[in-house]
């Protein structure tokens, strides 16, 4: 079974409401500064990339880090390199 | 056999599909293959070709010294698989199923499990005993009993209850290679379970509990065929956004209860699902460490889903009333989390 | 060296004055440790159990003359014969049921789990026919192994109406495997008869019944159970075959310490007694004059010595640290 | 001479009635013969002599019951040694628990006490933020209080004195009596505690600024490769290289790592690095990570990441907040590329460290881009002068600079 944009969508802002229960990662625009904008430290970020992980099986190298910075960046990223 | 070959990850090793009989038949084949002590007896493993067909062509493919028919004596034909361990072989005791082990209890008690300690160390018993156990099948009262729990209760063995393929392929060698006694229960629902494994499958650790599912707001503690109720029931819970995270004890005695109590102490909440009754159970030993050792962890109090206290109906409705279901779980499990919903 | 009391002899020195008194020496050495023992008892020094084998002697010992260093031992809970017959150290054995660490199972058997590996003594079992089915494991590794020895064990007629002596029997004669059987038949089940235990009293029947070859032979003659023990070892170990030695025997002692003996007539008791294996032995001994008076006194004095030393070694034994308490439940990893 | 003595013939056999003598006085026995017969619970035993003798006296009248360890007899043992036959001293039989009299106690009816039903958590929790449970309504099964209820009660409740000056209080002996938080909010309480210890900072230590650019081309490529081996879960923070490098730095320059207390500099010998964690909704906590210099990077990692989480869920120990020796602030997160602290008195030193970014650096007349860090040093000129910090900054960067033995 195929992931689709939506649920990976759904995933990432479920991840981010966890990592900032304040925020409201669903009012991210689709090409603004994730982490700028929700004020995610490099701790949070990295539990972000944990929950990617435990979600889709995408293991992002550090240097991949880079090619995530927004919403888009993140949903093409996860439909790249997850498994099916 | 349908040897499907996953592709989806580049480096990963060959799978192969197998079932859970063929796994625990493919440890038996390497074992005796790999170490010259080691053999196999129990009742009607060889011509019949073992009562559940585990060990079914093995006595073609390697001959009676190493596949053994044995009359129908547990007691006779466990303790010699003491005896035999004692001379200086690796055997392998195939109690057909943990319900005629009550005849050999004698010889798993008072002899294999009391040996090392009345000789003050001078006598290790390395014996292996496969017996299969649980109930599900309309088998009625007298064949369906799961007292692993209750062997659990015994210093001087160890119990291990494989639940998945990889530990009913990987267990066995280890627990020979271990130098006392090892019990291993195979729930007889399991043998015809489906799954991948790798090719070149092999030993895995006795000693650990381990998490199949990881969830952060309930504890679900389980072993054996009823890991697979818990998983079903942590997966229907998934959609109405519990996270239940589900333990496979994998080994009764010695107990991990490092890997529960940690998991209690994030989720705070644990439900123990066990097919033995529930007085006296190895739930209730659970239960008690939790008490014990992550109180102050609990918002909840620990629920139990034990078998009812009733010997095993025939009647099917009965029987499945009688055994834990996953819907129990599920029951049990809402209301604990919701209570604040 | 290995070859001290109770392996075996050749069998030209069977009759020779110096085996003779050794098989009297033997006899009266596990007499005297078991009288000390009673004494020891009732002085609350030995608690437990303890069941003594006083009028048995000849069987432990002339069995034992016939087995070799490689042979093995399974015997049950009256076993402190065996144990010394086989050579196992008095001074353990005698710390052992003590509770003390310097006895041969460090104080975690007691008189009835006395264990040795040098000895292939695989132990008192205090389960009542509980040894049988572990003796036909042992045979059939040595025959899978293809090693020409035997194992020895040893049961009473009490165990014959266990089931695992059935099942022992059957296994031991389909499997073809070298166990000894050699039954004690004291004629008591603790407190019950023989003919309150089995339908069929003849009991060599009952082996004979699972096709396994069988002798009897009167128990309270040492040398008669020498003799055919000597004849059917080496067979056993040669052929790989199972055997069955019935030895007819008495207890002169009550079954355990703490005994009344309500089930049994004194007169029965002193009758038996008049066939004191030790007392006959002796008696044939001097009427041959293959021994003095002197010679009786000097292996006296030399069993005095030993039985002193023994309690020496016990009460200068040290208790095993409770610290210790649950260790021997797993093995332990070796150094 | 010797004492026959009633003999134990089982552990569980405390007493026996003598029934008949069968020796009389002047008896000559051999060792085996029946000096008695005695009645126990098992039936009359033959009680047997173990030594040659001659009977003297007989101590004890027939339908006689008595205690195992009873002199029954004297013997005159005929070897000529003299020994005690029976000597039941060091050991006693085992008592049977005592007969209870009246088998029916009646339960005296007791008023029942009102205990509230509140789940461990909820009760541990109860007592870390300070919240009376009476007051707390529990939303569980007959009003059961779990940890959620207690979590509500302590945001709506006032804040507590004790949480909010432990924010950022410093060792017991030094006090901050400002801190009376009188508002309603726990955040606010904080914030005061926060202005209490920095205006206390900045009225009483005398702050000197060091900084200094540190090169992390280094130690960046060095991490990467370290976490290209690792899982993501098991990947370490560059933050991490920076506590460690200050630990380090700190055993080499240990007059940072300190308290002043009364007029002198103390210096401590283990190294508590007080990490400054913000939280989201607004204040901060600085949690001390023990031990920084005996941990390994994993273990560090470890240690920050165990804080962070109970810093955000509210579980810090007071200690924790109490005895850090110096503290870090590490705001390049933010984007911030300098740091200049409030020392939290009674400590001495303060190191901030800002983003790590490219800039240009220049080295043996070559110009080039490096990611550059800049660590700043704030002093406390009470307890050290300048060079000392000058040292501390450059232990830092030599540490960094060798990050493979950090």
């Amino acid at each position: 079974m195929a992931i689709t944009e939506i649920q990976i969508k759904e995933t990432i802002f479920k991840l981010l409401k966890n990592i900032a229960p304040d925020s409201s990662p669903e009012a991210l625009g689709q090409e603004d500064d994730v982490r700028e904008t929700l004020g995610i430290d490099s701790y949070d970020f990295l539990n972000f990339m944990i929950g990617l992980n435990e979600e889709f099986g995408v293991e992002i190298p550090e240097t991949d880090y880079g090619k995530l910075i927004t919403l888009n960046d993140m949903t093409q990223y996860i439909l790249a390199h997850a498994q099916s | 056999m349908n040897y499907g070959i996953d592709t989806s990850t580049d480096n990963s090793p060959l799978m192969i599909r197998t079932t859970y009989r063929e796994a625990v038949r493919d440890a038996i084949r390497e074992a005796i293959l790999k170490d010259d002590r080691v053999f196999l007896m129990g009742e009607d493993v060889g011509r019949y070709g073992g009562a559940f067909g585990v060990t079914k062509g093995l006595l073609q493919e390697l001959g009676p010294d190493k596949i053994m028919d044995t009359p129908l004596c547990e007691s006779g034909f466990t303790g010699a698989g003491i005896g035999a361990a004692l001379g200086g072989m690796r055997p392998i005791v195939e109690v057909m199923t943990v319900n005629f082990s009550l005849l050999a209890a004698d010889q798993i008690l008072n002899t294999a499990a009391t040996y090392l300690h009345m000789s003050g160390g001078l006598f290790n018993v390395p014996l292996v005993i496969r017996m299969g156990t649980g109930g599900g099948k309309q088998l009625a009262a007298q064949h369906s009993h799961s007292l692993e729990g209750w062997y659990a209760h015994i210093p001087g063995i160890k119990v291990l209850t494989p639940a998945v393929l990889e530990d009913a392929r990987g267990m066995l060698w280890s627990a020979l290679e271990d130098p006392d006694p090892v019990l291993i229960f195979e729930n007889t629902l399991l043998y015809n379970m489906e799954g991948q494994l790798p090719a070149n499958a092999g030993a895995v650790d006795i000693d650990r509990a381990c998490i199949r599912r990881v969830g952060r707001d309930v504890t679900l503690i389980s072993y054996s065929a009823s890991l697979f109720k818990a998983l079903e029931a942590a997966e229907t819970l998934a959609q109405e956004g519990i996270e239940a995270e589900v333990i496979d004890l994998r080994v009764l005695r010695p107990l991990d209860e490092a890997t529960f109590l940690n998991s209690v102490a994030k989720t705070h909440r644990a439900v123990i699902i066990d097919e033995g009754w529930r007085s006296g159970s190895i739930s209730a030993e659970i239960s008690a460490r939790i008490t014990e050792k992550a109180f102050y962890d609990l918002d909840d109090p620990v629920e139990r889903i034990c078998a009812a206290e009733v010997p095993v109906p025939y009647a099917s409705h009965l029987e499945q009333a009688a055994l834990p279901q996953a819907a129990t779980i599920v029951n049990t499990v809402r209301r604990m989390v919701t209570r604040h919903g | 060296m290995k070859k001290k009391h109770g392996t075996a002899q050749a069998p030209a020195a069977v009759n020779s004055h110096q085996h003779l008194r050794d098989l009297l020496y033997q006899m009266l050495r596990i007499r005297r440790f078991e009288d000390k023992c009673a004494e020891l008892y009732s002085d609350m020094k030995i608690r437990g159990f303890l069941h003594l084998y006083n009028g048995e002697e000849a069987v432990a010992v002339g069995v034992m003359q016939a087995l070799n260093p490689e042979d093995a031992i399974v015997a049950t809970y009256r076993e402190h014969g065996q144990a010394l017959a086989r050579g196992i150290s008095m001074n353990t054995i005698m710390a052992e049921m003590f509770g003390k660490q310097e006895g041969c199972c460090r104080g975690r058997g007691g008189s009835m789990h006395l264990f040795n590996k040098e000895h292939r003594f695989y132990g008192g079992n205090a389960i009542v026919g509980g040894g049988l089915p572990l003796a036909v494991g042992l045979a059939l590794a040595d025959k899978k192994l293809d090693r020409k020895r035997l194992t020895c064990c040893f049961l009473g007629d009490g165990a014959m109406a266990e089931g695992e002596f059935h099942e022992s029997m059957n296994l031991a004669a389909l499997w073809q495997v070298p166990v000894l059987f050699v039954c004690e038949n004291n004629q008591y089940a603790m407190g019950t008869a023989l003919k309150y235990s089995h339908a069929v009293t003849n009991l060599v029947q009952k082996a004979a019944s699972y096709g396994i070859d069988h002798a009897a032979v009167d128990g309270m003659d040492v040398l008669a159970v020498e003799e055919v023990a000597q004849k059917v070892a080496p067979a056993i170990r040669e052929t790989g075959k199972p055997f069955f030695l019935e030895c007819t025997t008495y207890r002169f002692r009550a079954h355990s310490m703490f005994d009344a003996e309500l089930y049994r007539e004194k007169a029965e008791v002193e009758q038996w007694k008049q066939r004191c294996p030790i007392a006959t032995l002796t008696q044939q001994l001097k009427e041959q004059e293959k021994i003095s008076d002197a010679d009786l006194e000097a292996i006296e004095q030399l069993i005095h010595q030993e039985i002193n030393h023994a309690i020496a070694f016990a009460e200068a034994g040290t208790w095993e640290p409770v610290e210790e308490l649950t260790r021997f439940v797993y093995s332990e990893p070796s150094i | 001479m010797a004492e026959f003595r009633m003999p134990s013939l089982g552990a569980d056999m405390r007493t026996g009635t003598l029934v008949a003598w069968k020796v009389k006085p002047g008896d000559h026995l051999k060792h085996g013969d029946i000096i008695a017969d005695v009645e126990t619970d098992k039936g009359i035993m033959e009680i047997e002599v173990f030594e040659n003798c001659i009977v003297e006296e007989l101590l004890l009248e027939p339908d006689t019951k008595v205690p195992v360890g009873t002199p029954m007899a004297r013997l005159k043992l005929e070897d000529g040694v003299e020994k005690e036959t029976i000597a039941v001293t060091d050991r006693e039989t085992p008592s049977p628990p005592p007969a209870i009299e009246s088998p029916t106690i009646p339960v005296p009816e007791l008023p029942r006490e009102e205990r509230l039903r509140v789940s461990p958590l909820a009760r541990k929790l109860a007592a870390e933020l300070d919240v009376d449970l009476t007051q707390v309504k529990g939303a569980g099964a007959d009003g059961a209080i779990h940890q959620m209820d207690v979590e509500e009660a302590a945001k709506k409740l006032q804040p507590a004195p004790k949480p909010a000056e432990k924010v950022v209080a410093p060792p017991p002996e030094a006090k901050s009596p400002e801190a009376k938080p009188t508002t309603t909010d726990f955040q606010a309480g904080m914030r005061r505690a926060i202005a209490a210890a920095m205006s206390r900072s900045n009225r009483d230590i005398p702050h000197y600024y060091l900084e200094t650019r540190i090169d992390m081309s280094h130690a960046l490529q060095w991490l990467e490769a370290e976490n290209q081996k690792r899982s993501i879960k098991e990947r370490i923070l560059p933050v991490v290289l920076l506590i460690k490098a200050v630990a380090k730095a700190l055993t080499d320059v240990p007059e940072l790592n300190g308290y002043w207390i009364d007029d002198q500099l103390q210096v401590q010998e283990a190294i508590h690095i007080g990490f400054a964690i913000s939280l989201r909704q607004g204040g901060l906590v600085t949690p001390a990570i023990h031990h920084a210099d005996l941990k390994s990077l994993d273990e560090l990692m470890a240690a920050l990441r165990d804080l962070i989480e109970r810093t955000r869920g509210g579980h810090l120990r007071s200690s924790e907040l109490s005895d850090a020796t110096i503290t870090l602030t590490s705001l390049g997160d933010i984007g911030v590329e300098k740091v200049y602290g409030v020392i939290y008195p009674p400590q001495v030193a303060l190191v901030g460290f800002g983003k790590i970014a490219e800039q240009p650096w220049a080295e043996r007349g070559m110009l080039d881009v490096r990611p550059v860090l800049t660590a700043t040093l704030a002093g406390d000129h009470r307890a050290t002068d300048g060079i000392i910090g000058a040292r501390f900054l450059q232990a830092i960067n030599t540490h960094l600079q060798a990050v493979e033995k950090l």
